[in-house]
C-alpha cells in the first residue's frame, strides 16, 4: 500500500494573490473592462445587422447615387467588419467617440449636451421618489394590514401599472393646460432656450450660476412635472421595497430589544429600523437612479426633455452608429458607476461591510 | 428625518403651487415649435432636408426667386438682371448693390462665383442640381466666372430651357455665401464647410443665433436688411417631436406657431378663438411605389386596378384633413405644366373587374413598407380596408423612415408608401424620377423613382430628356402633360395626393409667408399683435 | 426569600391567532415574585418565553394576554397604554435576549445602544450618559470600555455582546431583570462566566431576576426557586437546592434522561409523556 | 344542486387535502398547494388580481363572441364617434369600434405575458443557478454577460433587437424577453448562493446527487419562489414596455388592435378625443394591476421574507 | 477503519486545523469535543471533501483519500448533520429526500428501501409523505439519520446530531444511534460540544482546541476527570454546572 501525501500550496499561493484588498480592486477594475467592452461589441454588431443605411443618414433619399457612394467610403463602411470595430476602439481609446452624422458634432460634446438634461430629471425624480417613497413604505409596513398598507399598495401598483405615455399626456393636459400650476414641455419656455449658456447643463444649477431668478424658477416649473412623473414609478418600487424591508426588520430580534428599552416607537421605526433598511435600500435606489440615468425615451418624447433616451433612440433609428454607441458607452459607464456608488454607500451605511 | 419632512414639505409644495408664470411670449419674437430633428447641417451647399432647407430660405439670399403667390413670376434676388445668350448657353447675372453680409462683408460677384463653385466642388448631396448644366469639379472654375465686381457668367453644356435653369438657382444651391467669411474657415481644402455645418455666412434677412441640434434653432433680424428689417427681431424654434404637446404649448400660448399638428388636432381646434390656421398647398406628393419586381404588380391591370382601390376622397377629407388635396399627376399644381383632372376614384367594381381581366379573380397578398407616424399609418390602414373589398390581402410593415427608406432604394420592397417632395421649382424635378429611368438594371448608377420601383420607362426617359431642352414653354408645358397621362396610366405609382402645409398660428400673428416649396416658408414679414 | 413582593402572577394565558387556528401558549400560570432569582425551565414550546414577554406586555401583535393578576408594586401591568408602558420597560424591568448577533442593532455603535437606553431614562446630557456607559461596560468587566463603546456589535465577541446586553439592560438600575436564555448561544466557559456577572450586579443591586432557560442542570445551579414548565403550564415549583427531590415524573424525567459522564454508555433512560401532565394542576 | 356538489365536495376532499398524514405523492403535492390556496384566498386584494388575469383569459378565449364589431372593420364615416349605445367605447381614426378592439386586443397581452414568461424566466434561471452553484469562472464568466445586458439601456437593446428584426409583435415579445432575463438570472444568482452553502445541498452531495441533479432538483426549487413572484410583478411592466415599443411603431402592426398601438395611434386625439387612447390605456392599466396584485399575493404566499 | 495523519486545513490565509491525527476503529466510536471555532467540524467537512486547501493523510478502509471524493465513497461514509431543520430540504417530501440516494446509486426497489430505513429510526410510514415542516424536530433528525442509513453506509459522521434538540428528545436520538452502531456494526466519527454527550457515546474522546487536538482520553479517564491538559480541565469543570467561585479561575483560550 502506497500512501500519497495530498498538497495543495500551489493553489494556496494562488488563491493568497487575489484575496487582498489590491486584489479585489484589480479584480474590479478588470470586470469593469471586460463589461465595458463587451457592451462595445454587442452595440456594435447591433449597428451592423440592422436594416438602416448609415449613409442614408448622412446623405439624405435623394443624393445621387455618386455621392452615396463616396460618404460610404468616407464612413470606412467598405472596411471588413473587425477593421471597423478595431478602428472604433482605437479611436474611443484616444477619447475619439467619433463625430454625430446628425448633428455634425463630435458625439462627445452631443452628450455633454444631453446627458445632464437626463442627469437633472432623473436626479428630481429619484429625490421626489425617495422623499416620498421611503415614508410611505414605512408608513404601510407599520399598518400592515391595515388600510393604511393597502391605500399605499393600491397608489404604488397604479404608478406600476400606468403606461408613461398615457399619463405624461393626461399629467400635461390636466397640470399645464387646464389648471396652469406647472409649465409646459421643454427644459425652459421655449422663449428662453438661448438665454442660458450651458455652465454644468443642468438647467436649476445653470440659472443658480447666472443669478436670474425668474428662469431658475421658470426651470423648475419644468422640470417638476416629468420629474413628478418619473418619480411615480421609483416612489412605487422604492415605497415597495421599503415595505418589505421594513418588515423584515420589525420582526428583528433587536426591534424587541429597543422595545424593551422602553423606547419610543416613532425612534424604533425611524431610527433603529429604518438605519437597517437604509442599508438593502440603497441598492434599491441605486437600481432605480441607474434606470432612470439611461433616459426615459417616451418621457423624454413627451416633454421635450433633450435628453440621452432620445438622442440615442433617434440616433439607433437613423443609424447614427457613432451615437448609439457613445451613448451606450455612457449609459453603460453610468450604470457601471451608480453601481459602485452604492457600493460605497453600502459600506458606508452598513458597518459590517467596513473593513 | 427633518430633512426628510422638509423635503416632503417642499416637495408638496412645489407640486401644488402654480409655478407656471403668464404664458404670453414677447411681441417682438416669433417662438415656433417645429420639428426639426431632420437639420443635420447649415452648410447651404449640403443642406437638402426640409427644415434645414427652411432655415437657408430664411437666413441666406439666393441669386433668384419666384413669387410665393404665383410661382411663374421669376424675379431676380441677389442678381439685379441677366441675360441668356443668343445659343441660349450662357447666362449673364447682374449682381445687386448694397448687400451686405452679416460680417460687414459687401456681397460682389466673387461671393455668387463662389458660392456656386462651392456648391460643384462640394459635390454633397443638392449639387446635381446645377450638375445637370454639365457644371463638373473639374470644369466650374472656368463655366462659372466673375467678370466683373458685379457680374458673374455661367456657361452651360446644352441649350437649356432659361425657366429651367432660373428654377434650379431658386433653390438652396442659389444661396450667396460670404467668400471672405467662409474661406477664413477652410481646413483641409474643404472650403470651409466644416466650420458652415454649424455656422452661418449669409446675407438673409435673419441671421443664425445658435443652433442646437435636435433641440432648438433661434435666429436673429438682420438689422441692416437690404429688402425691409423683420419686425421680429427674434425667431425661436424649438424642436417638438410630440404633436401633441404641440398643440398643448400653442394653445396655452408658450408658442406663437405650431407646424406639425396632426388633422384632427387642426379639426378640432377650428372652432378656437385663440388659434387660426394657414394653408398652402406644398409641392410634396403622396404616393404608392408598387415594385415591378412583384409579379402580381407588375400587370398593368393590377396596377390599372389598384388606382381604382383608394378611397381618395375619404383619406383626404379625414385622415389628411385639410393637410392635402386629392391628384394623381407628378407634377404638384402650381408647377409649369401640371395637370389637374384626377381621373380615378374609389370603385371597387370596375377594380374586381380589371383584376378579374388579370387573371386574379381573387385578390393576392402583398406587403407595404410603411413608415410609422401618423398620417402614413391612417393612410395605409385605409388602403388596407378598401383594398380588402377587392380580395386583396395587404400587409403593412411598419417601420422607421430609415429603416422603411434603406428597403425602398435597396428595392427589397413590394409597395412603398411614401412622400415626394420636388427638389426645385421646375417640372424636370418630378419628372426626373417619375418619368425617367435610363437603366433598369440592379447596378444602375442613377437611381430615380422609376428605377426604385424596377420600372423600365421606355421611351419617357428620351422624352423627359428632351423637354428640358425646349425653350418654347409652351410646348414643354405640352410635353410634360404628355408624360404625366402616360405615368398616370401606365405607371407604378398610384399618386394619391398633393400635400398642403397647414401652419396653426396664434390669433395675434400675422403674415407668415408660406411658399409653395419647404425652403420658402418666410417669417421676415411676420408681424404680432 | 420573598419577604417584600414585586411581581404578582395569577392565571396567566397568552394565545396567538395563526392561519392554522388559535393556540394557547401560556395557560393559566401564577407565581410570586421578591427579591430572588426565580428559574423558569421547559423545553422548546413550553411556554417559558411567552410567559417573560407577557410580563413585559410584548407579546406579538396577534397575540393576547389574559390574566386575573399582573401586578408588579403597585403598578398593574395589565392594559398600560404604550406611553405607560415606555415608563416600565427599561426602567423598572427590562430583559436580556438570548443570542447577542440578533438582538443588538448591527448599525449602531455599543456605545449609543447603551446611551440611548440610559437617556431615554435619565435626563442627562450626553457626557454624563456616556461616562455611566463606560463606567457600566467597565462593571461587567469589559477590559477596554473606550474600544468596544466604539465599536459595532459585529466587532465583538459573542461573550461579549452578552456582557454589552447585560450592561446596556442594567445602565437605568431596573429592578427586574428576565433574562431569556441568555447565554444558550455561547461556549460553555463563556456561557458561565456571563452568567457570573450577571449574578455578582443582580446580587450587588439588589435586582429580582427571572432566568429562563432549558438547561434545568443550569439554572438548578444558578437560581434561588426554580418553576418547571410543560405546555403551558407549571407542573412543578421548587427550591433550587431540592431539585434532586423534585415529586413530578416530568421534572425527573428530564433530570434522568441528561447524558452523565459516568463512562456509562448503557441507554438513557427516555422521558415517557402523560397526557394527564397538560390539565393537571400543581399540587 | 350546487349544494349537493359542495356538500359532496366538503367532506370528500377537504380532510384529503389537509390530511397531516398524506398517504401519495400525489396528495402532498395537492395538499402543499391547497394550502397556499387557502393563504391567497386569505389575500382580498390578490384574489382581485386573480379575477382580473382569469377574465383577460376569458376574454382571449372568448373574443368572436364577446366582440359586438369586427375589429378590423374600418369605415372612415365613423370615424372617432365618442362613446354611444352602438360604440360603447367609441369608435377610432379608421370609425373601427374601440369594444371589439379591445376585447380582441386581450389575446396580443396575454400573448406577451406568456411568452416572455416562457423565454425569459427559464433562461434567467439557468443562467443565475449554474453562476451561484459553480462559482468561480463560470460565475465570472456569466455574470459579466449578465452585467452587460443589464447595463445596456433596455429600451434601446429592444429597439435594436426590433429593428434588425423587423417591427412586430413577436419580435417585440423576443425583444422584451432578451432585456428581461438578466434580473432574473441575478436573483436566482442570489438565492443559489444563499442555497448552496445550506447543509440540506450539502446533504445531498453526500448522498452522491450530481451536479445537474442538484442544480434542478435541489436549487432550482428554492429559487422558483423569488422567482414566481418577481415574474408576476414583472408582467405589468412587460406590458408596459410592449406597449412603449407599439408607441414608438415597433410592436404590433397594424390593423392588429394591439393595446399598446392603439393608445399610441389615439394619443393625438388624446386632448379632445379622450376615449381612443384612454380606453386601452385603462384596458393596460387594469390588466396590469391584475398581474400586480396577484404577484403582491403570491409573494406574500411562497415568500415569507417578502423582500426581494 | 478511519486514519487521519497531520491534516492541516487552511482556509484562506486562516490555518485552522494544525496536524490532526487520530484513527478509529472498525465498529469504534470517536469523539471530538471542543468550543466553537476549535475545528472540530472541519475535520467532519474535510473527510467528506468539502473542503479544497488541505494536507496530509486521510485513509478509510485502507484507501487513500485524493482531492475528490467518487460517488462510491458516499455509499460508505454519511453524515447527520446538527440542525435538523436545515439539513432537509424544504421543498421534499419526505419520501422524495429518502428514495433519492436510492436512486442516485440505482441500488433499486426504492419503495421497500424508504419504508425499511424509516422504519429503522421508528417512525411509521405515515410519515413518508410528510414535508420537513410537518414533523418536530426530533422526527426531522430521524429523518436525516435514515437518509444516511438508506446507503447502508460502515461510517457515519455525527456532527453534533442532538444540540438543537431538547433534552429528552436527544436521550432518544442518541439510544437510537447507539442501537444502530450496535445493530449495524457502524463506526461513528461524533462531534459535540458537549461533553457529557461524547462521554456518552463515545469510547475514544479527543479535546480540540484553536484547531489542535490538545488531548486523548478513552470514555473511562473522562469519567474519572483523568485530565492532564489545562484546557480540558477546564472544560470539564463547567460541565459541572454554575458554581461562581470556579468561574473565576477560568482562563481565556484565544
Amino acid at each position: 500500500m502506497f500512501s500519497v501525501l495530498r498538497s495543495n500550496r500551489d493553489g494556496r499561493k494562488r488563491a493568497r494573490l487575489f484575496s487582498g484588498t489590491g486584489g479585489s480592486f484589480i479584480r474590479l477594475v478588470f470586470s469593469l473592462i471586460i463589461t465595458l467592452f463587451g457592451l462595445l461589441l454587442v452595440t456594435f454588431l447591433i449597428g451592423r445587422v440592422l436594416p438602416i443605411d448609415p449613409v442614408l443618414a448622412a446623405v439624405g433619399d435623394r443624393a445621387p447615387q455618386a455621392v452615396y457612394d463616396r460618404v460610404r467610403e468616407e464612413m470606412g463602411l467598405n472596411l471588413p467588419l473587425w477593421q471597423q470595430f478595431y478602428i472604433y476602439v482605437s479611436n474611443i481609446l484616444q477619447g475619439d467617440f467619433g463625430r454625430s452624422v446628425l448633428t455634425s458634432r463630435p458625439v462627445l460634446d452631443d452628450i455633454k449636451r444631453v446627458f445632464p438634461a437626463t442627469l437633472e430629471l432623473a436626479t428630481v425624480a429619484t429625490i421626489i421618489g425617495v422623499a416620498l417613497g421611503i415614508p410611505m413604505g414605512v408608513f404601510a409596513a407599520v399598518h400592515k394590514g391595515k388600510w393604511p398598507d393597502h391605500l399605499v399598495r393600491i397608489f404604488g401598483l397604479v404608478g406600476y401599472s400606468m403606461p408613461i405615455f398615457w399619463l405624461g399626456l393626461m399629467g400635461l393636459m390636466i397640470f399645464y393646460m387646464k389648471l396652469g400650476w406647472v409649465a409646459g414641455p421643454g427644459r425652459l419656455d421655449a422663449f428662453y432656450v438661448d438665454f442660458i449658456e450651458p455652465t454644468t447643463g443642468l438647467m436649476l444649477i445653470d440659472t443658480l450660476i447666472e443669478g436670474d431668478m425668474d428662469l431658475f424658477w421658470n426651470a423648475v416649473s419644468h422640470i417638476i412635472l416629468p420629474a413628478s412623473i418619473l418619480a411615480y414609478f421609483s416612489l412605487a418600487y422604492i415605497a415597495r421595497m421599503t415595505r418589505s424591508f421594513m418588515l423584515e426588520q420589525l420582526g428583528q430580534e433587536y426591534i424587541l430589544t429597543a422595545r424593551v428599552k422602553g423606547i419610543s416607537e416613532t425612534r424604533i421605526i425611524w431610527r433603529h429600523a429604518l438605519g437597517n433598511v437604509m442599508v438593502p435600500l440603497v441598492t434599491v435606489i441605486a437600481l432605480s437612479y441607474a434606470n432612470l440615468l439611461e433616459g426615459s425615451v417616451l418621457t423624454e418624447i413627451i416633454f421635450s426633455w433633450p435628453g440621452l433616451g432620445q438622442y440615442i433612440t433617434n440616433s439607433l433609428l437613423k443609424a447614427d452608429m457613432n451615437a448609439v454607441l457613445g451613448g451606450t458607452i455612457v449609459v453603460g459607464a453610468v450604470f457601471i458607476g451608480v453601481n459602485l456608488l452604492s457600493d460605497v454607500l453600502y459600506r458606508l451605511l452598513d458597518p459590517r461591510a467596513r473593513r | 428625518m427633518r430633512k426628510l419632512i422638509a423635503g416632503l414639505v417642499l416637495g408638496t409644495a412645489l407640486a401644488t403651487m402654480p409655478l407656471s408664470a403668464n404664458a404670453e411670449t414677447p411681441k417682438n419674437a416669433l417662438v415656433m415649435a417645429f420639428s426639426i430633428d431632420d437639420i443635420i447641417t447649415l452648410d447651404p451647399a449640403e443642406i437638402f432636408e426640409f427644415s434645414g432647407a427652411e432655415y437657408a430660405g430664411n437666413t441666406y439670399d439666393r441669386l433668384i426667386g419666384f413669387d410665393n403667390k404665383d410661382v411663374s413670376k421669376i424675379h431676380g434676388v441677389v442678381a439685379e438682371s441677366w441675360d441668356v445668350s443668343e445659343d441660349g448657353k450662357t447666362f449673364t447675372f447682374k449682381i445687386r448693390d448694397g448687400i451686405k453680409f452679416a460680417s460687414g462683408n459687401p456681397l460682389t460677384a466673387e461671393d455668387v462665383a463662389f458660392s456656386l463653385q462651392r456648391v460643384i466642388l462640394l459635390d454633397q448631396s443638392p449639387a446635381f442640381i446645377l450638375g445637370q448644366f454639365g457644371l463638373t469639379p473639374d470644369n466650374v472654375m472656368e463655366k462659372i466666372r466673375m467678370t466683373d465686381d458685379m457680374t458673374v457668367v455661367m456657361e452651360l453644356d446644352q441649350p437649356f430651357a432659361p425657366t429651367f435653369v432660373l428654377y434650379c438657382l431658386t433653390a438652396g444651391v442659389g444661396a450667396v455665401v460670404d467668400k471672405a467669411e467662409v474661406m477664413a474657415h477652410e481646413k483641409d481644402g474643404d472650403l470651409g464647410h466644416e466650420w458652415l455645418r454649424t455656422a452661418y455666412a449669409g446675407s438673409g434677412p435673419f441671421a443664425l443665433n445658435k443652433w442646437t441640434a435636435g433641440e432648438s434653432l433661434s435666429l436673429t433680424a438682420n438689422e441692416e436688411y437690404w429688402d425691409g428689417v423683420p419686425e421680429m427681431k427674434r425667431v425661436i424654434i424649438r424642436h417638438v417631436a410630440e404633436a401633441a404637446s404641440q398643440q398643448l404649448l400653442l394653445e396655452k400660448g408658450d408658442i406663437d406657431i405650431a407646424r406639425n399638428l396632426e388633422a384632427d388636432q387642426i379639426a378640432s381646434l377650428q372652432n378656437s378663438d385663440t388659434i387660426k390656421f394657414q394653408n398652402q398647398p406644398k409641392g410634396g406628393l403622396w404616393y404608392l411605389g408598387l415594385s415591378q419586381k412583384n409579379e402580381y404588380l407588375s400587370n398593368p391591370k393590377v396596377r390599372e386596378a389598384l388606382k381604382y382601390l383608394v378611397d381618395y376622397d375619404g383619406i383626404s377629407s379625414t385622415i389628411l384633413a385639410g393637410r392635402s388635396t386629392v391628384h394623381q399627376a407628378f407634377l404638384p399644381d402650381g408647377f409649369l405644366g401640371a395637370l389637374n383632372d384626377n381621373p380615378y376614384t374609389l370603385d371597387v367594381e370596375k377594380a374586381k373587374a380589371l383584376l378579374a381581366e388579370a387573371g386574379l379573380p381573387d385578390g393576392f397578398n402583398v406587403s407595404m413598407d410603411t413608415r410609422n407616424t401618423t398620417a402614413i399609418m391612417g393612410m395605409a390602414q385605409s388602403i388596407q380596408a378598401t383594398w380588402a373589398l377587392a380580395g386583396i390581402n395587404l400587409e403593412i410593415i411598419p417601420g422607421d423612415g430609415g429603416q422603411t427608406l434603406t428597403k425602398y432604394r435597396a428595392r427589397q420592397h413590394d409597395i412603398y408608401i411614401g412622400r415626394w417632395g420636388p427638389d426645385y421649382q421646375d417640372p424636370h424635378t418630378n419628372a426626373s424620377t417619375f418619368a425617367w429611368n435610363p437603366d433598369n438594371s440592379d447596378e444602375a448608377s442613377a437611381k430615380p423613382l422609376a428605377w426604385r420601383n424596377a420600372w423600365d420607362a421606355g421611351d419617357l426617359t428620351a422624352k423627359t430628356d428632351a423637354a428640358i431642352l425646349e425653350r418654347d414653354t409652351e410646348k414643354r408645358v405640352a410635353m410634360y402633360h404628355e408624360l404625366q397621362r402616360d405615368v398616370m396610366a401606365n405607371g407604378p405609382f398610384v399618386i394619391m395626393f398633393q400635400e398642403t402645409e397647414i401652419a396653426s398660428l396664434r390669433n395675434n400673428v400675422h403674415n407668415l409667408d408660406l411658399g409653395p416649396s419647404f425652403d420658402n416658408n418666410y417669417y421676415r414679414f411676420v408681424t404680432k399683435d | 426569600m420573598t419577604q417584600d413582593l414585586i411581581l404578582s402572577v395569577r392565571n396567566l394565558h397568552v394565545g396567538f391567532n395563526t392561519a392554522k387556528g388559535a393556540i394557547e401558549a401560556v395557560r393559566g400560570v401564577s407565581f410570586d415574585l421578591g427579591r430572588e432569582r426565580l428559574g423558569i425551565v421547559g423545553e422548546s414550546g413550553s411556554g417559558k418565553s411567552q410567559t417573560g414577554r407577557a410580563i413585559l406586555g410584548l407579546t406579538a401583535a396577534n397575540g393576547h394576554i389574559r390574566a386575573d393578576r399582573l401586578q408588579f408594586h403597585d403598578t398593574d401591568l395589565r392594559n398600560l397604554s404604550p406611553r405607560d408602558w415606555r415608563k416600565v420597560r427599561g426602567a423598572r424591568i427590562s430583559m436580556i435576549m438570548q443570542d447577542p448577533k440578533y438582538s443588538l442593532n448591527p448599525v449602531m455603535t455599543v456605545g449609543d445602544q447603551i446611551i440611548e437606553a440610559y437617556r431615554e431614562h435619565f435626563k442627562v446630557n450626553n457626557r454624563e450618559a456616556k461616562r455611566r456607559a463606560i463606567e457600566m461596560l467597565e462593571s461587567v468587566k469589559i477590559r477596554d470600555p473606550e474600544l468596544v463603546f466604539k465599536s459595532y456589535p459585529h466587532e465583538v465577541s459573542g461573550g461579549m455582546g452578552q456582557r454589552v446586553m447585560i450592561a446596556m439592560m442594567l445602565i437605568p438600575e431596573p429592578e427586574l431583570i428576565i433574562a431569556d436564555e441568555p447565554t444558550s448561544a455561547l461556549d460553555v466557559t463563556v456561557q458561565l462566566q456571563v452568567m457570573a456577572i450577571l449574578d455578582d450586579l443582580v446580587r450587588e443591586r439588589g435586582m429580582a431576576l427571572i432566568f429562563i432557560s432549558h438547561d434545568l442542570h443550569l439554572v438548578s445551579s444558578f437560581c434561588d426557586r426554580v418553576l418547571v414548565m410543560y405546555q403551558g403550564r407549571v407542573v412543578e415549583e421548587i427550591a433550587a437546592s431540592n431539585l434532586d427531590q423534585a415529586q413530578h415524573p416530568y421534572t425527573r424525567g428530564l433530570l434522568n434522561c441528561l447524558p452523565k459522564m459516568d463512562g456509562n454508555h448503557a441507554d438513557l433512560p427516555v422521558l415517557a409523556r402523560d397526557a394527564a401532565w397538560e390539565t393537571q394542576d400543581l399540587t | 344542486m350546487t349544494q349537493t356538489t359542495s356538500r359532496l365536495f366538503k367532506p370528500g376532499l377537504r380532510p384529503w387535502l389537509t390530511s397531516d398524514t398524506p398517504q401519495s405523492r400525489f396528495q402532498a403535492r395537492c395538499g402543499r398547494a391547497w394550502m397556499g390556496w387557502l393563504k391567497l384566498a386569505e389575500n382580498r386584494l390578490a384574489m382581485v388580481g386573480l379575477g382580473i388575469v382569469l377574465s383577460l383569459v376569458l376574454v382571449t378565449l372568448l373574443a368572436p363572441v364577446l366582440a359586438p364589431y369586427d375589429p378590423l372593420a374600418a369605415d372612415l364615416t365613423k370615424r372617432i364617434q365618442s362613446p354611444n349605445a352602438q360604440h360603447w367605447f367609441g369608435t377610432d381614426q379608421l370609425g373601427r369600434d374601440i369594444l371589439s378592439r379591445v376585447i380582441y386586443g386581450a389575446q396580443y397581452t396575454l400573448m406577451v405575458v406568456a411568452l416572455v414568461v416562457i423565454t425569459a424566466a427559464p433562461v434567467g434561471l439557468l443562467v443565475g443557478t449554474i453562476a451561484g452553484f459553480f462559482g468561480g469562472w463560470v460565475d465570472s464568466v456569466l455574470m459579466r454577460i449578465t452585467d452587460i445586458f443589464l447595463a445596456f439601456p433596455k429600451l434601446i437593446l429592444a429597439l435594436a433587437f426590433v429593428a434588425a428584426l423587423g417591427p412586430g409583435l413577436e419580435n417585440a415579445i423576443l425583444a422584451i424577453a432578451l432585456t428581461a432575463w438578466p434580473p432574473y438570472a441575478r436573483i436566482a444568482r442570489a438565492e443559489t448562493l444563499t442555497v448552496r452553502k445550506s447543509d440540506y445541498i450539502y446533504a445531498a452531495r453526500l448522498q452522491g446527487v450530481s451536479n445537474t441533479g442538484l442544480i434542478l432538483g435541489h436549487i432550482t426549487p428554492m429559487c422558483l419562489s423569488s422567482l414566481v413572484v418577481r415574474v408576476t410583478l414583472d408582467m405589468a411592466g412587460m406590458i408596459l414596455i410592449a406597449a412603449g415599443l407599439g408607441f414608438l411603431g415597433l410592436g404590433a402592426q397594424p390593423p392588429m388592435p394591439e393595446w399598446g398601438a392603439m393608445v399610441s395611434e389615439g394619443r393625438q386625439f388624446l386632448l379632445e378625443q379622450w376615449w381612443v387612447s384612454t380606453v386601452p390605456g385603462i384596458a393596460i392599466f387594469i390588466v396590469s394591476l391584475g398581474f400586480n396584485l396577484l404577484g403582491d399575493g403570491l409573494r406574500d404566499v411562497l415568500d415569507p421574507r417578502g423582500g426581494d | 477503519m478511519i486514519e487521519i495523519e497531520n491534516l492541516n486545513v487552511w482556509f484562506g490565509e486562516n490555518h485552522v486545523l494544525k496536524d490532526v491525527s487520530f484513527d478509529v476503529p472498525l465498529n469504534g466510536s470517536f469523539g471530538l469535543v471542543g468550543e466553537s471555532g476549535s475545528g472540530k467540524s472541519t475535520v467532519l467537512r474535510t473527510i467528506t471533501g468539502l473542503v479544497d486547501d488541505w494536507e496530509g493523510r486521510i485513509t478509510i478502509a485502507d484507501k487513500n483519500l485524493g482531492p475528490k471524493r467518487d460517488i462510491a465513497f458516499y455509499r460508505d461514509v454519511q453524515m447527520v448533520f446538527q440542525d435538523p431543520f436545515g439539513s432537509l430540504h424544504p421543498r421534499h417530501t419526505i419520501d422524495r429526500i429518502l428514495s433519492e440516494p436510492v436512486d442516485v446509486h440505482k441500488l433499486g426497489n426504492s419503495d421497500a428501501r424508504v419504508i425499511e430505513a424509516l422504519k429503522q429510526v421508528g417512525l411509521d410510514n405515515s410519515f413518508r409523505f410528510r414535508y420537513p415542516h410537518q414533523l418536530s424536530g426530533g422526527q426531522r433528525q430521524r429523518v436525516a439519520i435514515a437518509r444516511a442509513l438508506i446507503l447502508k453506509p460502515k461510517i457515519l459522521l455525527l456532527d453534533e446530531p442532538t444540540s438543537a434538540l431538547d433534552v429528552s428528545i436527544q436521550a432518544e436520538v442518541l439510544n437510537l444511534l447507539s442501537a444502530l452502531r450496535r445493530d449495524l456494526g457502524l463506526t461513528y466519527i461524533m462531534v459535540s460540544h458537549d461533553l457529557a454527550v461524547v462521554a456518552h457515546m463515545c469510547d475514544d474522546i479527543a479535546i480540540m482546541n484553536l484547531g489542535r487536538i490538545v488531548e486523548r482520553a478513552t470514555a473511562r479517564q473522562l469519567a474519572d476527570g483523568h485530565l492532564d491538559h489545562p484546557y480540558s480541565q477546564q472544560l470539564f469543570r463547567a460541565a459541572a454546572g454554575y458554581d461562581r467561585a470556579i468561574i473565576d479561575s477560568f482562563v481565556d483560550w484565544d
